[in-house]
């Protein structure tokens, strides 16, 4: 016997997302007509921070670990990169190996530490390792410690150098929509099931025979490793390794884009990223004090939408289908049960 | 009375809080297919007991053994995985996953490793077939894509149960299953672990005597960590002491 | 006429945000005094905060370049930026006009002919003041900076032209709040004088926990870039006896910089740090090489040639560039002495740096 | 190193231990025990610096300005929670560091509007400076002044939590906010009057920090970063463990400053050494909680519960 | 009537619990309402708590009316709760939990103190200084209605009364509270013990589907006992 699924149906937000995909891939067309280069810059940071803010949700959200140290891994592929063309090696696949090794490396050996605590206590050690590894980075004086390096040479793909700034888009496309179809795949299947249920009773996965533990960091490793990519990508765009990056405020840059766009949802980061940055970008056109409403709105939207900016769609859809949804409602869309 | 034939057996078992002694050299055998109730006042150590026996408190002294092997110091999980299932005084569920999800957890335990990264669950007939049977079997069968917060509590209780048979338990320890349920849902459960009965070691903690009453083997009443006595049904209700440390005048035959 | 764009980069924002608001506001200052001309020619500036994070800095630069088609970019206030800024605006052949930060490398093998700086580089701020402390005579000091490059190099160029003994070199972790640790340390170790370098927030807490300890005034307390318009309104007359080496000091005695005092005091009431003199100066540089292409910046050549020429009257005095394109301008023993609001910076006497820094041998520029 | 200065650098620690409490102290009322984790505890210490720099400079009191700032940081306080954060209560810890993460940027943006960009000034009162010599080390008066005002804090904050029945309140409100409503108290004026009081704790922080450190927007970052590594390593939500963790915590980065490079000087050559010893020393905190919270996850005191 | 409620409809979210429900307590009255899981008794405690607010309706505790107001408010009125799963604060000692919400607003002559409560509970004192956490489940639910107690009510709302706990405290509890009904307590309980409550009650509701079914008292209830039972589940 096999049930019935609940019917499929596309929502809202990942309608908007696929849209807003498609206008991602038309930038780079009209960065070239209409000769604005800078949109093209825009747009990849733009995915770069998606991306790591994908990685991000996959723990933050799905696993429900609020790691306040992500920018660390961010930081990593910054430096494995940057350090390796500093000593010539600008073959950008062994760069991409060396990336994905150290982050590996690096997020199981905190993250084994960091799993043994929980709550506030998380969010803290995870945020202290990452100050670690920032005040190593500052005191690296030969890799220019805190005033950072500029990248000797941009990561090279056979012939192909990501200094060229439509391949390195191309490459951040690819990437994120990789990311986020692998993130939709993952949180459905056994594994991600697993690291869903951990998060909301970690003591009866235990009683089930789950050795949580070790799937929790394995989760925790591979965010890791997709935010070394971002990382990687992000060193090729500004063309400059800084220990600025792993600071702690990029840390809550990041996790405001999971939260604001909407927690344990697959396009939440995404459109947290988006958001976030332009509204960034265009505040600051508007007035040199654009902190004193930036910080407010980041609150408002907290206070008004429980599920940020994807939360605040579901409630408008369920609004007009006039089917119960959004907030009050439990939503099994944190148990990765949308749109299956 | 002990030996291999035992499914669980207990030796003085020992564990301490402070000055308190919750459980106190504690013994207790149970044979496949016994259901064993452990009754006894508040606060005489019940939950205690069944958290050690499940690995979720560590005991101070003796050893608990399992089919013949000794799981004393063994972790929560390895032994789920031999089959000692626990259900919770307090329902402990995941209420954001629906009815059928929660249940397709415990399938997936008992299916080798989890670290598989592609395929949905929902997709895999191995976990949904088995998962939906034990929701059937316990009454859930129209509940499947329930999210489990929106459950009444008693059938919060119901779907804790269909958790544990799912996993292919062999000794099921049950810590006041018919806790909030009314009479008409306590009968409806009692019916149900009848059921069960004979297929499974069952060890029930439970206030509900109607319920001890009818399901029991055997009963093991426990007085301040201690067994104060262990026998069959009619024993236990005839038992002076018992009836004045527990059971007043409920034990009446009505 | 089509108005000339100007990029300008400054950390406006943040805890350090004072030092590019007085570049930015001295530059405008120059500009209206030319009556929003430079060269002649009507210029509109496009204001970039780099927020003292190296990528933003680079974004902002990118955007300068690429959307706004700037075929100048001035300001920038700290190294870290200046030094994830500096390839990507040198290599769009667009001309930077630094104005405060001037990190070593791009002093010497990274120079750049599109580089010019109206400030200094590191070292050169700190052999200054390694010649200060040997002039004043101090055989024993003790040396202190924060555990950064900016901090290393401090204490690297010191040594060069101090000749004395250093009893002990320590490097206090960045953006340190409590120094009292520290204090106890030097008091221990007696020496004649202290030298620190202490940039913005952190050189108010050194100094206050040091006059707190009773020792301004007795133990001899140098400094450079950490008693200076920026910090010394936090601190008035709590600095009182500090002595500094410094780029410049609002009582320099030039007609250029007599002005230029009265105008900033009158437009922004408070006195104009060093930041502010160097990028007014950065703005009279653009001045004079815009007015010598006759308002033509398309020729880069013409342009480099303008700027290289240093035809301008700077607030500091004598001005020109050396091969790397860091000026050859003076550097001055600045007193802290009670003052109108309670204490103010008086340059006391010129400082003849014994040696030009070595970078400009590393630079191929010629 | 001389026995007179491991005295006096051990006092120093204390002292930066004290005033690390003086943070502490409030951030647990609001983060430990009514569980919503404050970041911008930081910005209401910078704002309490401000008021008192001002409130000092306009009236030229120090006494004066510490009466007035009471008042200010509670309404202050009051109004951030009613106009932020009072809907945030019920939400999980990620929305709560959200907010205010957000309010961070506000005030420190505020502050730079309003007092500007620089530093601003303060100083230590006429009565309170001078420096007492100890072991022919001068050693701040005012140090002492902070040193007595943070145990009093302590004394003040210990008794309040656990002997009154306020205190009760106040801990059964943060595991089950609903139930202490249901069982007759206002809860909600409860939390708010809490918020106000750890707000008023941060201004007093400030208050006394603003004579000897720098008065400027952004200040309260590090030390808030500093401070929620003290809260995590005493045990969170637990007033002993955070004045045992803050004391720790100052004696370990302080002697960490002090004792590391010379010690690293003794068997490393001595550029080795004054490259690791500050680059360890700056990492020695963070160590620290690494390791306690490897071994006590919960840290050093828990507090009991669920 | 102390507590009167007109046709109150609760919602959690969208979906709708109760459905008019009405129920009447009166000064001194001691009414159950029975019902099977899920029905909507707790929901109706929640509501007349202040909890959680009633869309509709009218809740009325003597003559005032409290639909709405915040629980804090009702509380003071006189309404003492021992809830669902006792929620007793886990971070607290047992002495703790009884005194930290204690009041007497109502001016009870003879307040409830800890040592009226040890004397109904002599196991909370043996326990007195222990963490709720540690406490075992009856221990718990012990200290809930003590600590209900301490607020010295004009009505005790027992929302599931004896729940886990042993046969002979079970009896304990139902005699203290024929004992509070012979002070003049007004009680309104839900208990699954039937037979304990047809002696003790004076009338009782049955809950299906967010309404009152039916509603009399103990000697029509246990006339109608068997059909009541088939039908409603009881
Ligand atoms: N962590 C602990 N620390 C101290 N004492 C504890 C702890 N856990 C339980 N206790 C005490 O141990 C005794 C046994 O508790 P347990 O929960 O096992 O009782 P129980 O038999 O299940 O009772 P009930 O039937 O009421 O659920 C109780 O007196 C309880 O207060
Ligand atoms: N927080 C909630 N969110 C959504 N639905 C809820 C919630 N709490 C209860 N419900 C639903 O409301 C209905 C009534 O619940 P309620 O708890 O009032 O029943 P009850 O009669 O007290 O049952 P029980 O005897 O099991 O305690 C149930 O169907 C339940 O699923
Ligand atoms: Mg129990
Ligand atoms: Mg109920």
């Amino acid at each position: 016997m096999m049930p019935t699924h609940p019917r499929r149906r596309w929502s809202l937000d990942a309608l908007l997302a696929i849209a807003l995909l498609i206008v991602l891939a038309l930038v780079p067309v009209y960065a070239a007509l209409a000769a604005q280069p800078f949109a093209l810059t825009l747009a990849t940071r733009i995915l770069i921070f998606a991306l790591a803010a994908v990685s991000l949700n996959l723990i933050l959200g799905y696993a429900g670990l609020v790691s306040f140290g992500h920018a660390l891994y961010l930081g990593l592929g910054v430096y494995v990169a940057g350090i390796m063309s500093f000593h010539g090696i600008d073959n950008g696949w062994l760069q991409l190996l060396a990336t994905l090794a150290v982050c590996a490396l690096v997020g199981a050996l905190t993250g084994s530490i960091a799993l043994r605590t929980s709550g506030i206590a998380f969010i803290m050690i995870t945020l202290a390792f990452a100050q670690m590894f920032f005040f190593l980075i500052v005191s690296l004086s030969r890799y220019g410690g805190d005033d950072g390096m500029t990248l000797a040479a941009a990561s090279r793909y056979g012939t192909l150098p990501l200094s060229d700034a439509r391949l390195l888009y191309g490459a951040a496309f690819v990437l994120l929509c990789a990311a986020l179809y692998g993130c939709r795949r993952l949180v459905h299947s056994r594994f991600g099931q697993v690291v869903c249920a951990s998060r909301l009773n970690e003591r009866r996965m235990k009683a089930l025979g789950y050795p949580t533990f070790r799937y929790r960091l394995t989760a925790y490793v591979i965010s890791a490793m997709v935010c070394g990519i971002a990382g990687l990508l992000y060193v090729n765009l500004t063309q400059f390794a800084s220990p600025s990056y792993m600071s702690w405020t990029t840390s809550g840059d990041l996790i405001a884009m999971v939260v604001l766009g909407g927690m344990a949802t697959l396009t939440g980061p995404l459109f947290g990223a988006v958001g976030m940055i332009l509204v960034e970008e265009w505040l600051k056109a508007m007035t040199q004090h654009w902190m004193v409403i930036f910080g407010p709105l980041i609150v408002l939207i907290v206070i008004l939408s429980r599920q940020g900016l994807v939360g605040l769609l579901r409630g408008a859809e369920a609004r007009w289908r006039g089917t119960p949804g959004g907030p009050g409602s439990a939503s099994p869309s944190a148990a990765g049960g949308e749109t299956q | 009375m002990a030996g291999a034939a035992n499914l669980l057996s207990v030796r003085r078992l020992l564990k301490r809080y402070g000055g308190l002694v919750a459980t106190d050299h504690f013994d207790l055998d149970v044979r496949p297919g016994e259901l064993h109730a452990i009754i006894g006042p508040n606060g005489a150590g019940k939950s205690t007991l069944i958290a050690q026996l499940a690995g979720e408190i560590r005991p101070d002294g003796g050893s608990i053994h399992f089919d013949g092997r000794d799981i004393t110091g063994m972790r929560v999980e390895r032994r789920a995985l031999l089959g000692l299932a626990r259900s919770y005084q307090i329902t402990s569920v995941f209420p954001e996953f629906t009815a059928l999800q929660n249940v397709m957890l415990t399938a997936q335990a008992h299916q080798g490793h989890s670290f598989r990264f592609w395929t949905p669950t929902l997709r895999q007939p191995e976990l949904v077939e088995p998962a939906a049977q034990a929701l059937e079997r316990v009454g859930l069968g129209s509940r499947l894509h329930t999210p489990v917060a929106d459950l009444a509590h008693g059938e919060q209780r119901q779907l804790e149960l269909a958790m544990v048979l799912a996993g292919k338990p062999r000794l099921l320890l049950l810590d006041e299953p018919m806790a909030g349920m009314s009479q008409s849902e306590s009968r409806l459960m009692t019916d149900l672990l009848l059921s069960l009965k004979g297929q499974y070691g069952i060890v029930l903690v439970e206030h509900d005597m109607d319920a001890v009453f009818a399901l029991a083997d055997r009963i093991t009443v426990l007085v301040y960590g201690r067994a104060i006595a262990c026998g069959p049904i009619e024993e236990i209700r005839a038992n002076p002491e018992v009836r004045n440390a527990y059971l007043g005048d409920e034990a009446m035959p009505s | 006429q089509e108005p000339l764009k100007i990029g300008f980069i400054g950390t406006l924002s943040g805890p350090a945000g004072a030092l590019g608001q007085d570049q930015y506001d001295a530059f405008m200052l120059a500009i209206k005094q030319k009556g929003g001309k430079l060269g002649g020619v009507p210029v509109t500036v496009i204001r970039e905060d780099d927020q003292l994070k190296p990528d933003q800095g680079v974004q902002a630069a990118t955007k300068l370049i690429k959307s706004d088609h700037v075929p100048i970019i001035t300001g920038v206030t700290f190294s870290n930026v200046m030094m994830a800024i500096h390839k990507p605006i040198t290599d769009a052949k667009v001309f930077l006009i630094g104005s405060n930060a001037g990190p070593a490398p791009i002093a010497g093998k990274s120079c750049s002919p599109f580089f010019f700086s109206t400030s200094w580089d590191n070292d050169q701020l700190h052999e200054a003041g390694g010649q200060l402390t040997s002039d004043l005579g101090y055989k024993n000091v003790y040396v202190m900076a924060p555990n950064y490059q900016a901090g290393r190099d401090a204490v690297s160029g010191f040594k060069r032209d101090y000749t004395g003994k250093i009893i002990d070199e320590v490097y206090t972790q960045v953006n340190q709040p409590d120094y009292s640790a520290e204090i106890a340390q030097l008091q221990a170790a007696k020496p004649d004088a202290v030298y620190v370098f202490y940039p913005g927030g952190m050189g108010v807490n050194f100094v206050k926990q040091y006059r707190q300890a009773g020792l301004l005034g007795k133990l001899p307390l140098i400094s450079v870039s950490t008693i200076d318009g920026s910090t010394l309104p936090a601190l008035k007359s709590l600095a009182i006896g500090a002595i500094t080496s410094a780029p410049y000091a609002p009582n320099l005695d030039n007609p250029q910089n007599q002005q230029f005092v009265q105008a900033f005091v009158a437009a922004y009431k408070r006195q104009p740090s060093m930041y502010a003199a160097q990028s007014y100066d950065a703005a009279n540089l653009i001045d004079s090489a815009v007015a010598k292409v006759k308002g033509n910046v398309s020729d880069a050549d013409a342009l480099r040639a303008a700027f290289k020429a240093a035809d301008f009257k700077s607030v500091r005095g004598a001005f020109k560039f050396a091969s790397n394109q860091f000026p050859d301008a003076g550097f001055f023993r600045v007193d802290v002495v009670k003052g109108a609001d309670g204490a103010e910076l008086k340059a006391v006497s010129p400082i003849r740096i014994q040696k030009r820094a070595n970078f400009a041998a590393a630079c191929p520029l010629k | 190193m001389s026995l007179a200065l491991v005295i006096i650098q051990s006092l120093n620690g204390l002292q930066l231990g004290v005033l690390l409490f003086l943070m502490a102290a409030g951030l647990t009322l609001v983060f430990g025990i009514m569980n919503f984790v404050n970041l911008a505890h930081g910005s209401l210490y910078m704002m309490g610096a401000f008021f008192a720099a001002s409130l000092y400079n306009y009236t030229g009191s120090f006494l004066l300005a510490a009466l007035l700032l009471v008042p200010a940081m509670l309404a202050l306080g009051l109004l951030v929670e009613w106009v932020a954060l009072k809907k945030l209560y019920q939400r999980d810890h990620l929305d709560q560091v959200l907010a205010t993460f957000g309010l961070i940027l506000f005030f420190n943006e505020l502050a730079r509007m309003i007092w500007g960009a620089s530093p601003y000034y303060m100083e230590v009162p006429d009565f309170l400076t001078g420096a007492v010599n100890l072991f022919g080390i001068a050693y701040p008066t005012y140090r002492f002044v902070i040193i007595s005002a943070g145990l009093l804090v302590a004394l003040g904050c210990y008794l309040l939590i656990h002997r009154t029945r306020v205190g009760m309140l106040i801990r059964a409100g943060a595991t089950n906010r609903a139930m202490v409503g249901a069982l007759g108290v206002n809860i909600v004026l409860l939390n708010s009057l809490l918020f106000a009081l750890g707000a008023v704790l941060a201004g007093i922080a400030g208050l006394l920090a603003g004579p000897i450190l720098s008065v400027q927007a952004g200040m309260g970052e590090p030390i808030l970063i500093l401070t929620m590594v003290v809260i995590v390593i005493g045990g969170i939500g637990s007033i002993r463990g955070a004045f045992y963790a803050s004391l720790i915590v100052g004696v370990v980065d302080t002697l960490g400053r002090t004792v590391l490079p010379s010690l690293l000087r003794s068997f490393l050559d001595r550029s080795t050494a004054d490259v690791a010893g500050p680059a360890l020393a700056s990492m020695m905190i963070y160590l620290l909680m690494a390791v306690v919270l490897a071994i006590r996850p919960r840290g050093l005191f828990p507090v009991k519960n669920a | 009537m102390l507590l009167d409620v007109q046709k109150i409809e609760s919602f959690y979210g969208a979906s709708q619990v109760l459905f008019g429900m009405d129920l009447q307590v009166g000064e001194g009255e001691f009414v159950t309402l029975l019902g099977r899981n899920g029905m909507g008794k707790s929901t109706t405690v929640k509501s007349i708590m202040g909890l959680m607010a009633p869309a509709r309706g009218s809740i009325r505790l003597a003559g005032r009316e409290i639909a709405g107001i915040a629980s804090y408010k009702v509380a003071r009125a006189g309404i003492g709760l021992v809830p669902e799963g006792r929620q007793i604060f886990p971070n607290l000692s047992v002495a703790e939990n009884l005194l930290a919400t204690a009041h007497n607003l109502q001016k009870a002559s003879q307040p409830w103190t800890l040592e009226r409560v040890y004397a109904l509970f002599p196991r909370l004192r043996e326990r007195a200084g222990n963490l709720g956490a540690n406490l075992s489940g009856g221990e718990q639910q012990m200290l809930a209605i003590g600590r209900a107690l301490m607020t010295n009510p004009r009505l005790l709302i027992l929302d599931e009364a004896t729940e886990g706990l042993a046969p002979l405290i079970r009896a304990e509890i139902w005699r203290c509270l024929g004992e509070l009904k012979r002070t003049g307590l007004s009680i309104m309980c839900i208990d699954k013990n039937l037979g304990s409550l047809l002696p003790l009650a004076d009338r009782h509701y049955i809950v299906e589907k967010g309404r009152v079914v039916w509603s009399g008292n103990s000697q029509e209830l246990a006339a109608q006992h068997a059909a009541l039972q088939s039908h409603m589940g009881i």
